[in-house]
């Protein structure tokens, strides 16, 4: 029995726990452990994925049956998420090393803490330990935001924090409601006697489980925390908090419900999804157009990616299923990249009239920027384009097309802001000072910008990988 | 008022829909009689952990790894109110309350620190735990702090300490975790893994579960004493 | 529809969690709010501790003699979710400390009026 | 029923403690309501026969809770004290 489920949360909790000793002997090491935590983390990752056949193997933590004690579980769908997880964490924790002075030795506890809580996440197959993971992740990422430690900074970290508590106090309430029912607290004991439930409380769980994730990956009328909590962190952060961190609140969208629900539930959800998946995108993209601040606009522009990723979950179908998993992947790339990318051209103010020029100052990162905008809006030949072509497609084949035209036009709006964005940027009228890129953050973007193009040369590939884990979820 | 009338329809709507969902909830004798969990661990719960205490034995053993988590969940509070009042580290007041107060509070104080000791050990065998017994002793360097003043606390348990302390007590929870490994078992096994499960009802049952527990009470103290402390120190920054 | 809640505890339940919710969504001082929100999380707590009771139970502390035991699952889970919640308010009141310090005021109207 | 009168009652303060708490203006009668209503919640548990939790929600609703929210309220009222 491989022990790896398990390894994987453990690391980078040792890694958080080491780091307050080793800040006490020295700040000078913290290079070196990031690295080889990282290094860790990656191999500890690539065995896990690809180390044996990918079937669904259980981890029974302290050896106790699944229905008593803690199972994880590692199927095709954690395998999924923890390669997204991992290659999304591993580049914000070097580009950290360059972006966050060392003394912040607690950023680095916290971002550790965060980094376990979302692999435990994915990985366990207990409901209740579920909500331990949610908290754990949502408790490290708050004061992350206010890395700052500014007024506006703080004020977005509190506001997020409201909303957070809010949904994680929804989503323990109908914890509580499947146990008092079932009296279980195992997933996959859940899913087979969901239906046993009597209706009105399955709605109600139902209901408050779409409430709280819809809170958690900010859905359209529960949207409002985010682009402040978004823009106002530091670049990785953001990078960070977009890229990676409400990917988990689709995790567990796709986990619970779909799974949970047969029958006409399964229709009304499919329902409910699609149309504020819809709504969404085209909110995310309007509040985008009207934002002054470069790191507003992306971060509104997450709130409509969600939206498209929601809508392949909507559609239902296997096709839409593997747009929804391939664009979350493509997203974390391109979004990471954008927030990495501006991060070096510009390094505080981001309101547009502070950056005017600032990417001839820093043309290699302007031109990474420009490759993950792109990879954004949706055009050819990058990754973007590929899973919305496939989001598209899987509307049409639903015989649903009023979706692919949403999408459609979800693509002409954020055509429209992006080209602004890069009107200011490349401003030829202010002059501007070089600035240096070290060779750390330098590589880190490099790579963002070489996945959203991977993301598209190897896009079959890829959605041939996903269809399998597909078939498998539904 | 618009803010309040849209909060009560809100209201009104969530309150309909969970109690219409709470009145379908089965008794709590029908379920207990129908899940496998609960049976499980009331029939053989002190056979298998060694604990009499179930409570203990279901956060320590059964679902250890919930606690793992929840330790770390003070852990990661605890950093992130260190991070917020980063670089304001200096002493608020030096003089305390009277030297009355000071006196009964010397004599006070290893009591409160005993008490704690035992609901920590004895977490296993009645009611208490490690949790518990790690807010009692937080308490009493609160009660230091007011008594003598935070100048005292800066002085004799300062932040250092208290990061050492509560990273050792993290650390020994996963490494008691990592034995299971090492033993051939899994992450967190107990009795399985080769610790003792000794006569329930002794200090001594209940194999890894008391030094599971003074890890967390000595992570848990630490962790709470560097937020309170944190959140009262003055602000320089 | 509700004439089969039996216990007057849920009815506690959902009235605290209501009561909490409303605080939530109304008041503008940042402590209050963090008031609500505890009090929405103890509403949780206390319905997970009925849950695991049934009457002529005994602590499930066990020795000789006593046959029935309230369920110690979801107790275990009261723990877990008490120090989650103390944590998650301790490290709310210091975002609300800091918010002060940067707005010298915990209202949100003032906050907002601040901003602009 | 299968409450007892005692448990009632309990229950019925409960919801005036948190009543009270959210609508009293004063934010320092909030938090003392909020920490009546902790001890009472503890109290409530030793009714559900769940010592552990009691001891719990007293160590922390009632005490470390008061303390956390009597420091921010100290906090963030005399500015000029805390300077």
């Amino acid at each position: 029995m491989s022990h790896l489920p398990v390894m994987i949360i453990i690391w980078p909790l040792i890694f958080a726990f080491l780091t307050p000793l080793v800040d006490m002997v020295s700040l000078r090491y913290r290079k070196h452990v990031v690295i080889t935590f990282v290094v860790g983390q990656l191999v500890l990752v690539g065995l896990l994925i690809f180390g044996d056949s990918g079937g669904t193997t259980y981890y029974p933590l302290g050896g106790w049956a699944p229905e008593i004690g803690i199972v994880m579980v590692v199927d095709g769908l954690s395998r999924i998420f923890i390669m997204l997880i991992a290659v999304g964490t591993s580049l914000a924790m070097l580009y950290s090393l360059a972006d966050i002075p060392d003394k912040e030795s607690k950023y680095y506890v916290l971002f550790g803490i965060l980094i376990a809580g979302m692999f435990g996440l994915v990985l366990t197959g207990d409901l209740f330990n579920l909500y331990v993971f949610i908290e754990l992740t949502s408790l490290a990422s708050f004061p992350l935001v206010a890395i700052q430690r500014e007024g506006p900074a703080v004020r977005a970290g509190l506001r997020y924090m409201i909303f957070t508590v809010l949904s994680s106090l929804m989503v323990l309430l109908s914890i509580i409601l499947v146990y008092g029912a079932l009296g279980t607290l195992n997933m996959e004991e859940i899913g087979r006697q969901l239906v046993s439930i009597p209706h009105e409380l399955r709605v109600l769980i139902l209901a408050l489980w779409i409430v709280g994730l819809g809170l958690k990956v900010a859905v359209i009328p529960l949207h409002s925390w985010l682009p402040p909590a978004h823009a106002e962190a530091k670049s990785p952060v953001s990078a960070l908090l977009s890229g990676v961190l409400i990917k988990t609140g689709l995790y567990m969208i796709i986990r619970l419900p779909l799974l949970m629900s047969q029958g006409k539930d399964e229709m009304m959800i499919q329902f409910i999804l699609i149309n504020i998946a819809a709504v969404t995108i085209i909110g995310g993209h309007l509040l985008a157009l009207g934002q002054r601040d470069v790191k507003r606009v992306l971060a509104c522009s997450s709130i409509a990616h969600m939206g498209y990723i929601v809508l392949g979950l909507g559609i239902g179908s296997l096709l839409g299923l593997v747009g929804t998993l391939f664009h979350a992947l493509n997203h974390m790339a391109m979004k990471s990249g954008a927030f990495f990318s501006l991060g070096q051209m510009v390094k505080d103010h981001y309101d547009f009239d502070s950056v005017q020029g600032k990417g001839r100052g820093a043309p290699w990162m302007a031109a990474v920027f420009l490759i993950c905008c792109i990879s954004l809006i949706g055009l050819p030949p990058l990754g973007g384009f590929a899973s919305k072509w496939i989001l598209g497609m899987a509307a049409v084949e639903a015989g649903q097309p009023i979706y692919a035209g949403v999408i459609a036009l979800g693509t002409f709006l954020s055509g429209l802001y992006y080209a602004n964005i890069f009107r200011i940027l490349l401003n030829p009228d202010v002059s501007v000072e070089s600035v240096k890129t070290r060779w750390l953050s330098a590589g880190v973007v490099g790579v963002t910008g070489f996945l959203c193009v991977v993301g598209f040369f190897a896009a079959t590939w890829i959605t041939d990988l996903i269809k399998i884990v597909a078939i498998g979820i539904l | 008022m618009i803010r309040k009338s849209v909060a009560l329809v809100i209201l009104a709507i969530l309150g309909l829909l969970v109690m219409g969902g709470l009145a379908e909830l089965p008794l709590p004798a029908e379920r207990m009689s129908e899940s496998v969990t609960s049976r499980h661990i009331l029939s053989e719960g002190v056979s298998d952990t060694g604990a009499v205490n179930l409570v203990t034995a279901v956060l320590f053993d059964y679902r250890g790894f919930d606690t793992l988590g929840e330790a770390t969940v003070i852990f990661a509070a605890a950093a992130g109110v260190v991070l917020l009042f980063f670089r304001h580290d200096l002493p608020t007041s030096r003089l305390g309350l009277s030297s009355l107060a000071k006196r009964s509070i010397m004599v006070l104080a290893p009591f409160v620190f005993v008490t704690g000791l035992y609901i920590v050990m004895f977490g296993h065998v009645t009611p208490g735990g490690g949790f518990q017994g790690g807010v009692v002793w937080a308490t009493l360097t609160i009660l230091l702090c007011i008594v003598y003043g935070t100048a005292f606390e800066w002085r004799f348990i300062n932040t250092r300490t208290k990061t050492l302390l509560e990273s050792l007590g993290a650390i020994a929870f996963i490494l008691l975790g990592l034995v299971g490994i090492y033993r051939g078992d899994f992450f967190l096994s107990n009795i399985a893994a080769g610790f003792r499960a000794g006569v329930p009802g002794e200090l001594t049952s209940g194999g890894a579960i008391p030094l599971l527990n003074l890890a967390i009470g000595l992570k848990v103290a630490a962790g709470l004493a560097l937020i309170f402390y944190n959140m009262v120190k003055k602000d320089v920054g | 529809m509700w004439g089969e809640i039996v216990d007057f505890a849920y009815w506690v339940v959902v009235g605290l969690f209501l009561i909490g919710f409303f605080g939530v969504l109304t008041d503008t001082n940042l402590i209050k709010i963090a008031i609500g929100l505890n009090i929405m999380e103890a509403s949780l707590l206390l319905l997970l501790v009925r849950l695991a009771f049934s009457p002529g139970d005994s602590p499930p502390i066990v020795s000789e003699g006593i046959l029935n035991y309230a369920d110690p699952v979801p107790q275990a889970l009261t723990l877990t979710a008490i120090v989650i919640g103390a944590s998650t308010t301790a490290l709310l009141l210091s975002f609300i400390i800091k918010t002060y310090k940067y707005y010298g005021s915990v209202d949100l109207k003032e906050i907002r009026r601040m901003e602009r | 029923m299968h409450e007892s009168m005692l448990t009632g009652i309990l229950l019925v303060f409960l919801l005036v403690t948190a009543v009270f708490a959210v609508a009293t203006r004063y934010v320092l009668h909030a938090v003392l309501s909020l920490s009546i209503f902790g001890i009472l919640l503890s109290v409530l548990f030793v009714m559900y026969q769940a010592p552990d939790v009691a001891m719990a929600e007293a160590v922390v609703g009632a005490g470390l809770m008061t303390a956390l929210f009597v420091v921010t309220i100290s906090k963030t009222t005399n500015r000029d004290d805390s300077a």
